[in-house]
């Protein structure tokens, strides 16, 4: 099975090959067949590679497959080698049984839109790099994959090309995931002057050997990584392409901009902990920028109309809870809480993009409703899902991974109370936004038909990932509710485990009484305020302050509106008024003085001989002046 | 009869006769007395020559003064036929209304 | 014993300064030639008589004549002479002079610096010249006669009146 | 011999073209791919055998070599030779060559032969400019590359195309004059020291001279090369020569003449003066990644397609001049791979502009947009090279700049974090220039057709070769491996008389751990 490890992400990168140049001439049929159908392979790869691992684990924890020697320049030399380990093995299944169950999807959302072949060309492509990116086995192969991912998700964010609108919000997402690509390449060139490596294994002895705990060069080491892990996981401050990034179609919403490409920066920092543990400082940052990009987010959601925003935005707030969990060091609940939230989000999107399907494209939740009868599957997949993202308690997979994080980020080490009440407050947040949703959408008065019902191939992963998202949790049990932890058993294989400060099982229970009576909470104000006195929310938001706050939070906390002052329109206005290269004035000036002084200089040509004859003798008498003086 | 002349007197006489000739082809506007003033210049030149051959006692001035001459006759035979013709041409000797070669 | 010498340069000056300032080209044609009958006798006082007499014969003689017929063909005489008045007012004079006066005293100051003392004028006897005439200067004499022959026929091609056609009238 | 052949067939070729243009158009261009397809498979059997025949000069990687006398009274010898180096650009040139010659099959109508022969002389003087070993035969080829290049533009350009080909003729001539003027200069100080005349590349080496006046010939080279490199503040000839030159001139200008430029630095101004090159490379290294960054923010702000193109190449080279300067292994490994990437992937976007121009006959990109759908294999293709020049990972480029700035970081941290941020603005004016072009709105009247057989053909080699770098690229490195080792070790500022000692290097080593 070893040997066959480079087959995962290979097959995908030719399915991509074969539809992309044979795209055009297979039949929607043949299309879909490749297109899911390769990810379907290396998912069932996944998980036979997955079966072997556990049943007889390898002797160091970790399979390395070399293909060949990347670059061979003295002593760099990356290769392109695939190392499986219990992190990456959690990641792959996640990243191959989910991408298949939503290529399933999409052969059939997506049927009959003239780039059929063009999507799934662009999908595999994504599911290559992605599983390119967690197989990894050097941080230079990770960058190809990241970049593969970031370059996808332009491509598919901007799939829909005919409406500008798309072009630019695909723009915006790959330009700022690369401002923060930049900052992680600086961080690979740092560490590979310094340890002399790119290989992460090597990199994680070298750095804690070399490296003493806290040093300058540890820490500018893990902030360049953590820039690159924001840029891509969305998180402050470079958030503000995710939002944007919904003008794609919903398959490519719930794929990329939920359950895998978005956490990719979660899985770095997992990856390099060692780095990050040698540098507390930024250990804390992530922990600090985790708890108040959940909050923004949480507040934003609140707000949004499109059924999609709110889901891209609750997005943003769950990665908030993994980089917490990263932050306080629950390096497991992190990964735990990943797993989770891939499989009720990506639940929530496909319900979604049914929905909307449903609408003839309609977004606005407002002029949806009613729906519960006429999409009964997608409802109840739809309320599974939202429970679980609300973490309703002990019957969804979200309760046990968002409440071991709140724990951990109460109970550990470099864990505060502050922390954990962002925490709580989020949890709220997430639970009211999530239930306004479900009762904007699915209850209340139907204002529209309910056309294009979802066949068959689309119900059959909300189902499954509905199934998930229930049964999902019960993988890790915390000590109070039946005390099984093998989700974080096998992960801390090769995570260092969570150095909690040793509370008492009590704590940990009256913890989780609190967080559930939270969510409960946040159930029923929703009700309140959106399905019954709906008047009151309008109230609410006419006042003064309301509005205000509405607008901001609305706009994501003008983040956008800042950035856009701050560095887009300086950077148009110098394009602009340098268009034609300030520099070549100096050269077209010299090219004007010369034409100056020819024209002076064609004066002295009067055409009268006497002023020749007066020329010729200024001429001698200077010459024999000079002549005079020097001798 | 060899007189006792210094030598630079000589030379300084041909240096005078030649700044006059010079002054003469600055100033006058007829063509004429531009020719003349150039004639003098010659002259001068010669002079210089036949001066510092006699001081040497080479014979190389007195040829040089000869060649002077024969380019003198050559210059001057030339340079009147075209003042006849300047002349039939604007029908004055102004030296400037022939400026039709300027820049 | 240079008194004549000294005397013939004055005349040889002051009729050349004649020459330069004559409104009328008649009196100026004359006082060249007096100029060069005293150029002439300096060369005799130099021990250069051939070179003397060349220069009477040919430069008095041949080409003053030359300008003399020219000057009658053009009858410039009088004429001219009041439109040279205006031609020669005063501030012409100006920039010319200051050049000329700067020039010959430059010459002055070179030639006063070498030391003055007076050498025994050689005399060079025709004998010599014609000697070296023929001897190293053979091809010099060639030159200037081929020199000659096309101021000749160049002369005679632009002297022809009529016929010449295609040139255009200004 | 096969070097005087690798020079001699285009030289034929092109006059053969010419006297053949009598006929019908056909002929002419037939002759010419011939020519260079020929050379093509001469540099392939050159680069097949290229490891056994090792070291045939002393002090390094030569491996075929070509010498006679020319004017032996003034030690001007006709040297060329061959290394890793020489030879991967070698191959560049013919290769761009048979696309430059394929991608002007329909667009060049009148005067057919006498193009292919002005494009052909220009090849031979490209190819002459990297295997020369004697600085006056360097000179020599260096002017012969100019001038049919001039005409290339002059004659078959677009609209203000004199202006353009005689700013292009004024900037390099001057400079070139610059660079004769140091190279004699180099050629007196050699004379003095070791009282021998010669321009022979391997002697001029060790000649040690005053630092000032080291210092002063130094600039004279340098600016010949970063006015052809265009380096930041010398640069504006390019983009009006890349806007005004026919489609086969933009491929060679940009594919092969900017590499003149960086193999000079390479092979000439920074080895024959080394300690001069040391202090001199802080400045060189700040205009490379002002040049990154200048160019970058330029290309952005284009609404021409092919000057925007010409742009980006400004911002590439600066790579490959901030690697130059870097001067370690990494970095001058980088600038090679970034030469011959930047060569293929700029000359590709250039046969699109080109393509496009035929079709809609315009280059303003306020006319194109929406074209994916009229053409959706010309857009995957312009989406392909965009992203290349973008650097993305899994590409050629990619690898060049990232070995660069890997080089580069250890000689200076600020440099590097400068250069990384010109990736960013690399990233928006590639997206910018295919959101332009490609995608939008559909129009209706600019409907060109898609890529035809032939240009799919070409698009589809570079692009296999963009990709074997990209993925492969050990191919390249160990070709120009021997040759920047004795580069580096010729320039290692090392004493004189240590630098004389024949170090046997081994032209092929082994394939890496």
């Amino acid at each position: 099975m070893r040997t066959l490890l480079w087959l995962i992400p290979a097959l995908p990168f030719a399915g991509f090959f074969v539809l992309a140049v044979f795209g055009a001439r297979l039949r929607e049929k043949g299309v879909a067949a490749i297109g899911a159908g390769s990810v379907g392979v290396s998912a069932v790869l996944a998980i036979l590679a997955g079966i072997s691992f556990i049943t007889s684990p390898p002797p160091g924890g970790s399979w390395t497959q070399t293909l060949w020697t990347w670059i061979g320049v003295d002593g760099f030399r990356p290769a392109i080698a695939f190392y499986l380990d219990a992190l990456s093995l959690v990641m792959t299944l996640v990243v191959t049984f989910v991408g298949f169950l939503i290529h399933l999807y999409a052969t059939e959302f997506m049927s009959d839109d003239e780039g059929y072949s063009r999507f799934f060309a662009y999908m595999n492509l994504f599911v290559g790099s992605m599983l390119t990116l967690v197989l990894a086995d050097n941080l230079l192969l990770l960058y190809l994959g990241w970049e593969g991912v970031g370059l996808c998700s332009y491509l598919l964010i901007g799939f829909w090309y005919k409406d500008p609108a798309n072009g630019s919000a695909a723009m915006k997402a790959f330009i700022v995931t690369r401002i923060g690509d930049a900052a992680m390449a600086v961080g690979l060139f740092l560490i590979f002057m310094n340890l002399g490596t790119l290989n992460i294994q090597e990199i994680m002895q070298k750095a804690s050997h070399t490296w003493p705990r806290g040093s300058g060069l540890a820490v500018a080491a893990a902030a360049l990584l953590l820039g690159g892990a924001l840029g891509k996981s969305a998180q402050l401050p470079l958030q503000t392409w995710l939002p944007d990034a919904m003008a794609g179609p919903t398959p490519v919403s719930a794929l990329i901009h939920a359950a895998t490409m978005v956490t990719a920066g979660v899985y770095l920092i997992a990856r390099t902990n060692v780095l990050f543990l040698l540098a507390p400082p930024v250990q804390a940052a992530v922990a600090i920028i985790g708890a108040a990009t959940l909050l923004l987010a949480g507040f934003s959601a609140l707000t949004q109309r499109d059924i999609k925003r709110v889901l891209a935005y609750s997005t943003i707030s769950q990665i908030g809870y993994m980089f917490l969990a990263l932050g306080v060091g629950a390096w497991s609940a992190a990964i735990f809480h990943f797993m989770t939230h891939a499989f009720f989000k990506a639940l929530l999107f496909l319900g979604a993009g049914a929905v909307i399907l449903a609408m003839e494209h309609e977004h606005d939740m407002f002029r949806m409703g009613g729906l519960r009868k006429e999409l009964p599957v997608t409802f109840w997949t739809f309320l599974i899902g939202s429970a679980s993202l609300s973490a309703l308690p002990l019957v969804t997979a979200g309760f046990y991974s968002k409440d071991l994080i709140l724990w951990y980020s109460w109970s550990s080490e470099n864990g505060s109370p502050w922390l954990w009440a962002a925490g709580l407050a989020g949890a709220l947040l997430t639970s009211i936004y999530t239930f306004r949703m479900v009762f904007l959408t699915f209850f209340g008065e139907r204002k529209k038909e309910a056309g294009r019902r979802p066949g068959r191939v689309m119900t059959i992963p909300l189902v499954a990932l509905a199934v998930l998202s229930v049964i999902g949790g019960f993988a890790e049990l915390p000590r109070t509710l039946g005390n099984m932890p093998v989700f974080s058993e096998f992960v801390n294989t090769v995570l260092p485990p969570v150095k909690a400060a040793g509370e008492a099982q009590s704590a940990e229970a009256a913890m989780q009484v609190v967080t559930s009576f939270v969510s409960l909470a946040g159930v029923y104000v929703a009700y309140l305020l959106f399905l019954r006195k709906r008047r009151y929310v309008e109230g609410l938001a006419a006042t003064r302050t309301g509005r205000a706050l509405h607008r901001l939070w609305f706009s994501g906390w003008a983040f956008d509106w800042v950035y856009d002052r701050a560095l887009v329109q300086p950077f148009f206005w110098i394009a602009r008024i340098n268009r034609d290269d300030f520099v070549d004035l100096f050269y077209d000036g010299i090219a004007w003085y010369n034409g100056f002084f020819h024209g002076a200089l064609s004066l002295t040509q009067s055409g009268k001989v006497r002023w020749y004859a007066m020329g010729i003798a200024l001429g001698t008498v200077i010459m024999v002046g000079i002549a005079v003086v020097l001798l | 009869m060899i007189s006792q002349v210094p030598f630079e007197h000589g030379l300084i006489l041909a240096g005078a006769l030649f700044a006059l000739g010079l002054i003469g082809v600055m100033v006058r506007r007829n063509i004429i007395f531009i020719l003349l003033s150039i004639e003098v210049m010659l002259n001068a030149s010669g002079l210089a020559f036949v001066v510092s051959g006699s001081r040497w006692g080479q014979p190389d001035g007195q040829i040089m003064f000869i060649f002077i001459l024969a380019m003198a006759a050559a210059e001057v035979s030339v340079g009147l036929a075209l003042v006849i013709r300047l002349y039939h041409l604007y029908q004055s000797l102004d030296a400037d209304r022939a400026s039709r070669m300027r820049g | 014993m240079n008194a004549p010498f000294y005397i013939a340069a004055v005349v040889a000056f002051l009729s050349t300064f004649m020459v330069v300032t004559r409104r009328n080209a008649v009196h100026a044609l004359l006082y060249l030639v007096v100029s060069l009958l005293s150029v002439a006798l300096v060369f005799f006082l130099l021990g250069a008589p051939f070179v003397a007499a060349l220069e009477v014969i040919i430069y008095a003689g041949a080409i003053m004549v030359l300008f003399v017929f020219v000057i009658m063909m053009l009858n410039i005489g009088r004429q001219t002479a009041e439109q040279e008045r205006e031609w020669l007012n005063p501030e012409i004079w100006l920039g010319p002079a200051v050049l000329t006066l700067v020039l010959a005293g430059e010459l002055i100051y070179v030639l006063s610096r070498m030391h003055g003392r007076a050498y025994a004028l050689s005399v060079v006897s025709p004998k010599q010249v014609g000697i070296a005439l023929l001897g190293p200067y053979v091809l010099g004499v060639e030159l200037a006669s081929m020199l000659l022959l096309a101021g000749l026929v160049g002369a005679f091609h632009l002297g022809r009146r009529e016929g010449t056609g295609g040139e255009r009238r200004p | 011999m096969i070097l005087v052949w690798l020079i001699a067939i285009p030289l034929t070729g092109g006059l053969l073209a010419w006297l053949l243009d009598r006929g019908d158009d056909r002929l002419p261009r037939w002759v010419s791919l011939a020519a260079i397809a020929i050379d093509f498979v001469l540099a392939l059997v050159l680069w097949m055998q290229y490891p056994e025949k090792a070291n045939v000069l002393p002090g390094g990687a030569w491996f075929v070599e070509v010498r006679s006398a020319w004017i032996p009274g003034l030690g001007i010898g006709f040297h060329l030779a061959m290394d890793g180096l020489s030879l991967l650009l070698v191959m560049l040139t013919a290769f761009l060559g048979i696309m430059s010659v394929a991608c002007s099959w329909t667009e060049i109508r009148e005067r057919v032969g006498f193009f292919h022969f002005n494009l052909m002389w220009t090849l031979a003087g490209i190819m002459g400019v990297f295997l020369a070993l004697d600085l006056f035969l360097f000179y020599f080829f260096w002017e012969l590359m100019l001038v049919p290049m001039y005409f290339l533009i002059a004659l078959w350009g677009h609209e203000n195309r004199i202006y353009a080909a005689v700013k292009f003729f004024i900037f390099t001539q001057l400079s070139g004059l610059l660079m004769l003027a140091a190279i004699l200069g180099l050629y007196f100080a050699h004379a003095r020291e070791t009282g021998v005349y010669t321009f022979d590349y391997l002697e001029l080496l060790g000649t040690s001279m005053d630092p000032a006046k080291a210092m002063a010939l130094m600039l004279g080279f340098l600016v010949a090369f970063l006015v052809k490199l265009p380096a930041f503040p010398l640069h504006t000839w390019l983009p009006d020569a890349h806007t005004e030159a026919p489609t086969a001139g933009s491929v060679i200008l940009a594919g092969l003449l900017l590499k003149t430029g960086a193999y000079g630095l390479l092979r000439f101004a920074v080895p024959l003066f080394p300690q001069a090159a040391l202090d001199f490379s802080p400045v060189a290294m700040a205009l490379a990644v002002a040049g990154i960054l200048y160019g970058a923010v330029l290309a952005f702000a284009q609404k021409d397609l092919k000057r925007l193109v010409a742009y980006t190449s400004v911002s590439h080279m600066g790579f490959v001049l901030l690697g130059v300067f870097a001067w370690n292994e990494l970095a001058l490994q980088g600038a090679v791979i970034q030469m011959v990437c930047h060569g293929v992937s700029t000359g590709a976007l250039f046969i699109l502009a080109g393509a496009l121009q035929e079709r809609i006959h315009s280059r303003d990109l306020g006319l194109m947009g929406g074209l994916w759908s009229a053409a959706p294999r010309m857009g995957a293709v312009g989406m392909f090279f965009g992203l290349a020049s973008l650097g993305l990972p899994g590409l050629g480029n990619f690898i060049g700049e990232f070995l660069v700035l890997f080089g580069a970081y250890k000689v200076s941290v600020v440099m590097t974090v400068i250069a990384t941020t010109g990736l960013v603005i690399a990233t928006a004016y590639s997206l910018w220039m295919v959101q332009r072009v490609f995608f939008g709105a559909r129009r209706e009247e600019p409907r060109p057709s898609d890529l035809g057989v032939r240009e799919m053909a070409m698009m589809a080699f570079m692009m296999a070769v963009i990709v074997w770098i990209g993925l492969y690229p050990r191919m390249v490195l160990s070709t120009s491996e021997g040759a920047l080792n004795t580069l580096r070790q010729s320039a290692g500022v090392s004493a004189p008389s240590e630098r004389m000692s024949h170090t046997a290097m081994p032209g092929a080593n082994d394939d890496g751990k």
